[in-house]
């Protein structure tokens, strides 16, 4: 299974290369862009984006394991990501998580989303959910799944 | 030379052989029983013949044997000289064995007033055959080492040939001191003068008249045996076993028999020239003829006592401890030799009663009288040997310069001092 | 060239360049200073942070291998302060190491057990139920095999992947204590000098798949060699050893530092060239195929030199040492027979490249063409000797001095071979080095010179 | 320190010193005793009539024959360290290594020779073992052979002797 | 207590992010002073201003401006650090979301000052939502001329606190991992591909337009003499009203929770405050009392004010949950590039759940503090000497707590 930029990202690709003095900067960008595309980062990608940014595949292979948000696996179920660090654990992230524990979805613990002042909070495909409760949580769930 | 003279020649030929050679494994297991007795073990007691142990001196043929069987090896370094490497151990045996020779065994035997000695080598000058013939002892021990191409063996030879030197000057000197006292260099004579009392009441033993001379001569005679104290020469703990590290099997045998004979020819000079020899103590040749009777009485005592003694010792521990239930048929052999000793026992008494009242021969009398002498030889003989023995299993070993010391500084000067006395002496008495 | 500048190290006095690197100093003075990550080729990484050293004027303790040399610095290498530090910062590197030393073949020269030694001597404070777990016994490919849980996370392998090869194989994944060293999924590690890793590797987690579990290396002894695998003349530690009741025998070849040839490094083939040195030998001398005594053989010789006066051609290999040469030429000269070393066989261009690998796959070229010797092959001779010559030639006799076996019915006798003696190479770029001998047979075999000498010319 | 010196005198330089002879007498007297003491019952002496009797006093400290100790599996405990080898001042250990393939360890003894007749029974490969996988345990103190060979413990025959004291695997490798 | 809105001026507005709300309220305004001052007089503002760094470090803004050479070959460049993974700390995205335009205002004005043509906001990755809204402010701008004389160009990170770290955040910005590169041995800029480089936060560039436009003095009116100006503080944990609120530098910081927090929830008493994300040391209630909302007097009691993400804790809290909680966070946010911070972090989270799991010795304490003191100074970054000192303030402050579960 071998991997090629869309159209549409080859030329996003390109504008951005304009932007960064050397094409090596790109490489977050095209993961970001593999990973939109695909829903993963896998191995055949990961030459394209060496391709793209002349940077070693094993140095973006390296660079896609280091970033907590890139997914080297494909990934079947809804992602829920809750935060679980101090400000959303003080205002009841553990209840939101062993609610979440019987749903279908695969449950990521993650650190900090930066909403502390509206904990708990999660995310779901890059939106935040915030302020939550448990009958929030369902009704959420209920809409996603 | 009479038929009887040859007789008596062969016959005391085969005795000293026998002597000498029989008593090898016979001291080789004295050693190790002893050491063992001595160390609060049991020694060797195991080897038999059909259940038969001897005490265990059965060990001593198997070792023979061992080492009859064992491989003839030779250390492949030994590139030159093989032959001495291989001869040198016969020599140190052969010599040990000729200086035994001329030890008289009993007194001269008259036979229809022809006068036998009872001697394997009838010679009338024994003490310089002994000097003669026992020095060439230590040539066996040099070119052993030397041939061995062995640094600890040469280390041993150089050792042994060292002391030897200088424990021969004492000895010889010691040795002389005797000759001056006793007059003479015929063994046999040497035992005719330590015959009858000294100041009446102790035997005029060599000892007692030349007690100096007759202790260098004994520390003398340990040290040209190579015995404790005096085994520098194959001083384990330093140089391995010195002169014979390189030889194995009958090689090595006979180096270790050589040792053996050369001690049991030391305590057979010892005794001839120390302690008076064959002889009973105060009791003459001639006065044991003339009281034949009342000698072959107390005899028959002595021996009906000794063989009842000796039963009862048997039956007590010739037996294993109460702990194992199989004797390994200690029990048979006791009642074996209870038996036969019973009727040795008998058959010797019957023969003094036939000599002592029934004969009237004065040969058969004679005879009898040289058969105990010998008997008396070998009994102090052997008590000589465990002299030797329990010396080595009490002293430790001296160090080098202790030997040399002791010989050079202490018994030399001593042994000169001593005939310096004794030519004063005698040179008075004789005034 | 930057300016001289004094600076004092525990309280002497030393000289160093302005503007150097501090650890560098220390190494080059013998000072002890402990370091994963540091290597002199592949510069400061300074990840490791065991070469702490104190430095008047700072207050904390300051990396060497980032530090540069200034004038009037204070340094200090053995307060108890940095030793303490020095050894926190070994625990912590420990931490997470499954201390498997008995089945390591790091084991001996390892740089964490050394430190350990000096530094550490503590009771762990972990227990194993709670280290880090990872992958043991990977093969990368090229003789390679990884350890992640050994690893230190230095980065030296990867820095060499990436920064000397350029292939960039090996890479530092994931973060935190999950990172490990590790090649992308299903990728191996091929480069031609991949081998170098395992020796770059401080401690255990790279080894050499070749070496592996084959002999401990404190039994090893190392002797100094020169590689004869190309004429680039690369140093090399002939790592040998003689088992109790067994031969001599070499079980790795290892780089050693000249920076004036092969810097730090040589190449795979180079280092497993060992491997064929011991195979097929050839230990006896033969004639139609069959052993000969060497009386035999000798006479063998003398009888064919007499028959082929005046028309012998004597051919060197261009692998001998100069003094085995030198004695060859004597030699002939003394016989009257013409000298030949065809050089056109150890070209090899696919074996180039522009690091250590030379094309000329001969050690000793130079020499040949320095002496002037002639490079065509032989001509017109009836008889030719052929000292260890790869190639085959034609004649109606021969005389081979062979070090491995080859199928020939010539009279052949058995040389040593260049790990058995010793004598002097010069390189491609005309660098004179002495290889010393490191292997003494328990049978040793002659020189080509021993057997001049024994035959009685020289 | 000072206080713990013990100063012997040197036994005085007198003529029975120098003579020997009393020391000796004195020597002979007390191994006399022994002999006569020992010959008059010599079942007295207290030894062990061995074979008939077996030691019964084998403490579990007592360096008997070595044997390579099991883990829960029954598979050899050694890693083939060398640890022993290297120890060893007899040089009578001999291993080879190979790849383990159980993944209970990455390494393990091809072969693993001990050449009893060279061992001197020190016990330092036991204290060298990292993994408790050589021990002296069995309590075998007596090894008869006919041939040189027969002394020479192969990995099979280490592995089947059985440790006399309980405790038969390896506490390191389990 | 003043209210002062420097930075939070439009955030009440509705459709605060448009183009249209900004310049009815005065949005780039500033940018007609730069036709009145040069380059280096706008530098010479900043520094007389003494805006200082909102990132966390607090060090003078005006100062690294300087660095950046005025007549250099290579070009310059600007990046706005909006990497804002501090635990308790949102304020950032506050001002993305609704008032990107003052963003992008104070980054015209910095390319102006600093000669950088192009200029980057890293973003973190989880602010996808607001990255859209900043996107479009920057559209907006591009398509009403304003970006003329710069570029601006959003970069996504993906998850890695360390990036917030700015030599990290530029090696992930060269498309590396996210290591922090060794200390630079004199005092010079970044280096981005080798070009010099200004990193800054996102609220420090917010603050330039209202220094520019009002003048250094108009700035120094607010907060006090060593820390002027204002910070967006931001409360969160157990407060009723959580959030983020400007206020000078020098609010009383129990008045501030009081005022705009609305107290501690459910009318429990206060435990602990974490003043400024979870990398400063933990301040215990009597410690707070009277305390002022200033870098000076919180290193005073033995913490900083970082990024002012203050984390309010009820007398119900248990202490040593919140430090494993905090220890998980170093440990999954380790970068693992040297050895201190990487085997540390992850030991010193272990060492706390054995504690927690009722498994732990007086002797784990121990280590920790041990650890504590060797991940302390030793590392390339300061990563691990925050842990350090947040391991600190927890076993010192709440050793009590901590020995509770060890006996």
């Amino acid at each position: 299974m071998s991997f090629s930029f869309s159209q549409e990202n080859l030329e996003k690709i390109a504008a951005l290369k304009k932007r960064y003095p050397s094409p090596k900067a790109l490489c977050l960008p095209c993961l970001w862009l593999v990973q939109y595309q695909e829903g993963y980062i896998s191995l055949d990608a990961i030459d394209a984006i060496s391709e793209q940014t002349t940077i070693p595949p094993m140095e973006v292979y390296r660079v896609a394991t280091f970033y907590t948000m890139f997914h080297l696996e494909k990934r079947e179920k809804l992602q829920v990501d809750v935060c679980k660090t101090l400000s959303c654990k003080l205002c009841g992230a553990d209840d939101i998580l062993q609610h979440l524990e019987s749903k279908d979805v695969t449950i990521n613990h993650v650190e900090c989303l930066g909403s502390c002042g509206t904990a708990p909070v999660m995310q779901i495909n890059d939106k935040n959910y915030e302020n939550l409760t448990i009958e929030k949580v369902e009704s959420i769930l209920e809409e996603l799944l | 030379m009479s038929s009887s003279a040859i007789v008596v020649v062969i016959i005391s030929f085969t005795l000293g052989t026998l002597l000498a050679l029989l008593t090898i494994p016979m001291l080789v297991w004295m050693e190790r029983r002893v050491a063992s007795l001595i160390q609060d073990r049991v020694g060797p007691n195991r080897t038999n013949i059909f259940g038969f142990r001897l005490g265990g001196i059965v060990q001593s043929f198997a070792d023979v044997v061992k080492l009859l069987l064992k491989e003839e090896y030779y250390p492949a370094h030994i590139k030159t000289g093989r032959w001495l490497f291989m001869f040198a151990p016969i020599i140190t045996f052969v010599a040990a064995l000729l200086a035994f020779m001329a030890i008289p065994f009993a007194d001269t035997l008259n036979i229809n007033g022809e006068l036998l000695r009872i001697q394997p080598l009838p010679i009338d000058f024994g003490v310089f055959w002994y000097l003669a013939i026992g020095a060439v002892g230590v040539l066996g021990v040099i070119f052993g080492g030397w041939m061995s191409h062995n640094k600890y063996a040469l280390l041993g030879a150089a050792r042994a040939g060292s002391m030897v030197i200088s424990y021969e000057l004492p000895l010889g000197l010691s040795i002389l001191s005797f000759i001056i006292t006793y007059d003479t260099i015929d063994f046999n004579a040497m035992v005719h003068f330590q015959t009858g009392t000294f100041f009446g009441f102790l035997p005029a033993w060599g000892i007692f008249i030349q007690p100096l001379a007759s202790i260098i001569l004994i520390i003398a005679l340990f040290a040209e045996t190579n015995r404790n104290p005096f085994t520098v020469a194959e001083g384990e703990s330093e140089i391995v076993a010195g002169y014979m590290t390189e030889h194995t099997a009958m090689k090595f045998a006979m180096y270790f028999m050589g040792e053996y004979v050369a001690m049991n020819t030391a305590s057979a000079v010892i005794i001839t020239m120390v302690f008076g020899g064959y002889q009973l103590p105060y009791f003459a040749t001639e006065e044991l003829l003339q009281h034949f009777t009342a000698f072959a009485v107390v005899m028959m005592l002595v021996l009906a006592l000794f063989i009842y003694g000796f039963i009862k010792w048997m039956q007590k521990n010739n037996r294993v401890t109460k702990r194992l239930s199989n004797d390994g048929g200690r029990a048979f052999e006791t009642r074996f030799f209870t038996i036969a000793f019973i009727v040795m026992g008998v058959v010797l008494e019957l023969i003094l009663l036939y000599l002592a009242f029934i004969s009237q021969s004065d040969l058969e009398r004679s005879i009898s009288v040289a058969v105990v002498q010998v008997a008396i030889f070998v009994m102090k003989l052997m008590l000589f040997n465990l002299f030797f023995i329990i010396i080595r299993w009490t002293l430790p070993r001296f160090r080098y310069d202790q030997v040399q010391t002791l010989g050079w500084k202490y018994l030399l000067p001593l042994s000169l001092v001593n005939i310096f006395i004794t030519a004063l002496v005698v040179v008075g008495v004789s005034l | 060239m930057s300016r001289v500048v004094d600076i004092i190290i525990d309280g002497e006095n030393y000289r160093a360049e302005e503007n150097s690197l501090l650890i560098d100093l220390l190494i080059q003075e013998g000072i002890k200073v402990p370091y994963f990550c540091y290597h002199e080729t592949l510069g400061a990484d300074g990840n490791c942070r065991m070469c702490m050293v104190g430095i008047e004027g700072q207050k904390r303790p300051q990396i060497a291998c980032d530090t540069l040399v200034k004038e009037g610095m204070v340094v200090n290498t053995k307060s108890d302060t940095i030793r303490e530090v020095r050894k926190n910062i070994l625990e912590l590197e420990l931490i997470n190491h499954p201390v498997d030393c008995p089945t390591c073949d790091q084991a001996g020269e390892c740089s964490l057990q050394d430190f350990y030694m000096e530094y550490g001597l503590h009771n762990s404070k972990i227990t194993i139920a709670q280290k880090v777990k990872h992958d043991k016994a990977i093969d990368l490919g090229a003789n390679v095999m990884l350890d992640q849980e050994r690893c230190v996370l230095c980065a030296r392998c990867t820095r060499f992947t990436a920064e000397i090869t350029k292939t960039h194989e090996l890479g530092i994944v994931g973060r935190g204590d999950d990172a490990k060293v590790t090649t992308m999924p299903g990728r191996t590690l091929e480069n031609d000098y991949a081998m170098n890793v395992v020796d770059l590797c401080p401690v255990g987690a790279l080894t050499s798949k070749d070496f592996r579990f084959a002999q401990r290396v404190w039994f090893l002894e190392s002797s100094e060699g020169i590689c004869h695998g190309c004429a680039k003349g690369c140093n090399i530690f002939i790592d040998h050893n003689k088992l109790k009741y067994k031969d001599d025998t070499i079980y790795r070849f290892r780089p050693r530092r000249n920076d004036a040839v092969n810097g730090f490094f040589i190449c795979d083939a180079g280092r497993l060239s060992y491997k064929e040195l011991q195979e097929m030998r050839q230990e006896s001398a033969t004639l139609h195929g069959r052993e000969i005594s060497q009386e035999a053989a000798k006479e063998a010789f003398h009888n064919l030199l007499l028959l082929h006066q005046n028309s012998i051609a004597v051919v060197i290999d261009a692998n001998l040492y100069t003094e085995e040469i030198e004695s060859i030429i004597n030699f002939a000269n003394t016989i009257d027979a013409k000298i030949y070393a065809p050089l056109d066989i150890y070209k090899d261009a696919s074996f180039a490249d522009e690091m250590l690998k030379s094309s000329m796959r001969a050690a000793n070229y130079k020499t040949i063409e320095n002496l002037g010797i002639t490079t065509s092959t032989p001509q017109n001779a009836t008889l030719i000797i052929n000292c260890n010559h790869p190639q085959e030639f034609r004649a109606d006799a021969t005389i081979n001095f062979f070090t491995h076996r080859r199928e020939t019915q010539a009279l052949t006798l058995p040389i040593a071979a260049y790990t058995e003696s010793s004598g002097s190479l010069t390189n491609e770029d005309n660098i004179t080095q002495y290889s010393k001998q490191a292997v003494f047979k328990n049978s040793p075999l002659p020189t080509i010179s021993d057997y001049l000498q024994g035959l009685g010319y020289e | 320190m000072s206080q713990n010196i013990k100063v012997t005198k040197r036994p005085v330089n007198s003529l029975k010193h120098a003579l020997y002879l009393p020391a000796i007498a004195a020597g002979v007297k007390v191994t006399f005793k022994h002999f006569f003491k020992n010959i008059s019952d010599i079942n007295a002496v207290e030894t062990l009539r061995y074979p008939e009797e077996q030691p019964t006093d084998i403490s579990d400290r007592y360096r008997g024959l070595h044997r390579l100790t099991h883990r829960q599996d029954g598979s050899e405990a050694c890693v083939a360290c060398f640890m022993c080898a290297t120890a060893c001042p007899s040089n009578c250990i001999f291993i080879e290594a190979e790849e383990r393939e159980d993944g209970l360890d990455e390494k393990r003894p091809k072969s693993f020779f001990i050449d009893t007749l060279e061992c001197v029974f020190c016990g330092y490969c036991v204290e060298a073992c990292p993994c408790d996988a050589i021990r002296m345990d069995t309590g075998i103190f007596s090894l008869t052979g006919n041939k040189r060979e027969d002394f020479v413990m192969d990995k099979e025959q280490l592995l089947s002797h059985k440790g006399a004291f309980g405790e038969e695997l390896s506490r390191a490798r389990s | 207590m003043r209210e002062c809105k420097i930075v939070s001026k439009k955030f009440h507005l509705p459709n605060s992010h448009t183009l249209s709300v900004a310049r009815k309220n005065g949005g780039y305004e500033a940018l007609e002073k730069l036709k009145e001052y040069s380059p280096t007089q706008i530098v010479a503002i900043i520094k007389a201003s003494g805006l200082r760094g909102k990132g966390g470090g607090g060090a003078s803004a005006g100062e690294k401006w300087e660095l950046m050479p005025q007549n250099s070959e290579k070009p310059s460049f600007l990046v706005v650090n909006c990497d804002e993974s501090e635990p308790g700390t949102f304020k950032d995205r506050q001002i993305i979301s609704y008032d990107p335009h003052l963003l992008i205002e104070g980054i015209i004005i910095t390319c102006y000052a600093i000669k950088a043509k192009q200029a980057y906001i890293y973003i973190r990755g989880e602010y996808k939502e607001y990255q859209d809204i900043l996107q479009g402010a920057i559209d907006e701008a591009y398509g009403a001329g304003l970006l003329n004389a710069c570029d601006i160009t959003i970069h996504r990170g993906a998850g890695a606190y360390i990036c917030g770290e700015k030599s990290a955040l530029l090696e992930s910005l060269e498309g590396k991992r996210g290591h922090p590169r060794l200390k630079p041995k004199q005092k010079e800029p970044e280096w981005y591909f080798g070009n010099p480089t200004l990193v800054n936060n996102v609220e420090t560039i917010a603050s330039v337009p209202f220094i520019v436009q009002n003048g250094a003095e108009a700035y120094r009116a607010f907060g006090t003499q060593k820390s002027p100006g204002t910070l967006l503080f931001a409360m969160s944990g157990h407060i009723n009203t959580p959030g983020v609120y400007e206020a000078e530098f020098g609010t009383n910081m129990l008045e501030y929770i009081e005022q705009y927090g609305g107290g501690v929830k459910n009318g429990k008493k206060l435990k602990a405050v974490i003043p400024g994300g979870v990398s400063c040391g933990v301040l215990t209630a009597k410690e707070c009392e009277g305390l002022t909302l200033d870098y000076e007097a919180l290193r005073a009691v033995g913490s900083t004010l970082g990024t002012g993400g203050m984390i309010v804790m009820d007398a119900d809290t248990s202490m040593p949950e919140v430090l494993k909680n905090i220890l998980e966070f170093y440990h999954e946010e380790s970068c693992g590039q040297c050895t201190p911070c990487r085997e540390g972090s992850g030991w010193s989270d272990k060492i706390m759940k054995r504690v927690l799991d009722g498994e732990g010795s007086k002797e784990d304490l121990e280590k920790l503090f041990e650890l504590a003191d060797t991940m302390n100074g030793k590392t390339i970054c300061v990563f691990a000497p925050s842990i350090s000192i947040v391991l600190l303030s927890f076993l010192t402050k709440f050793r009590k707590e901590f020995e509770a579960l060890v006996l």
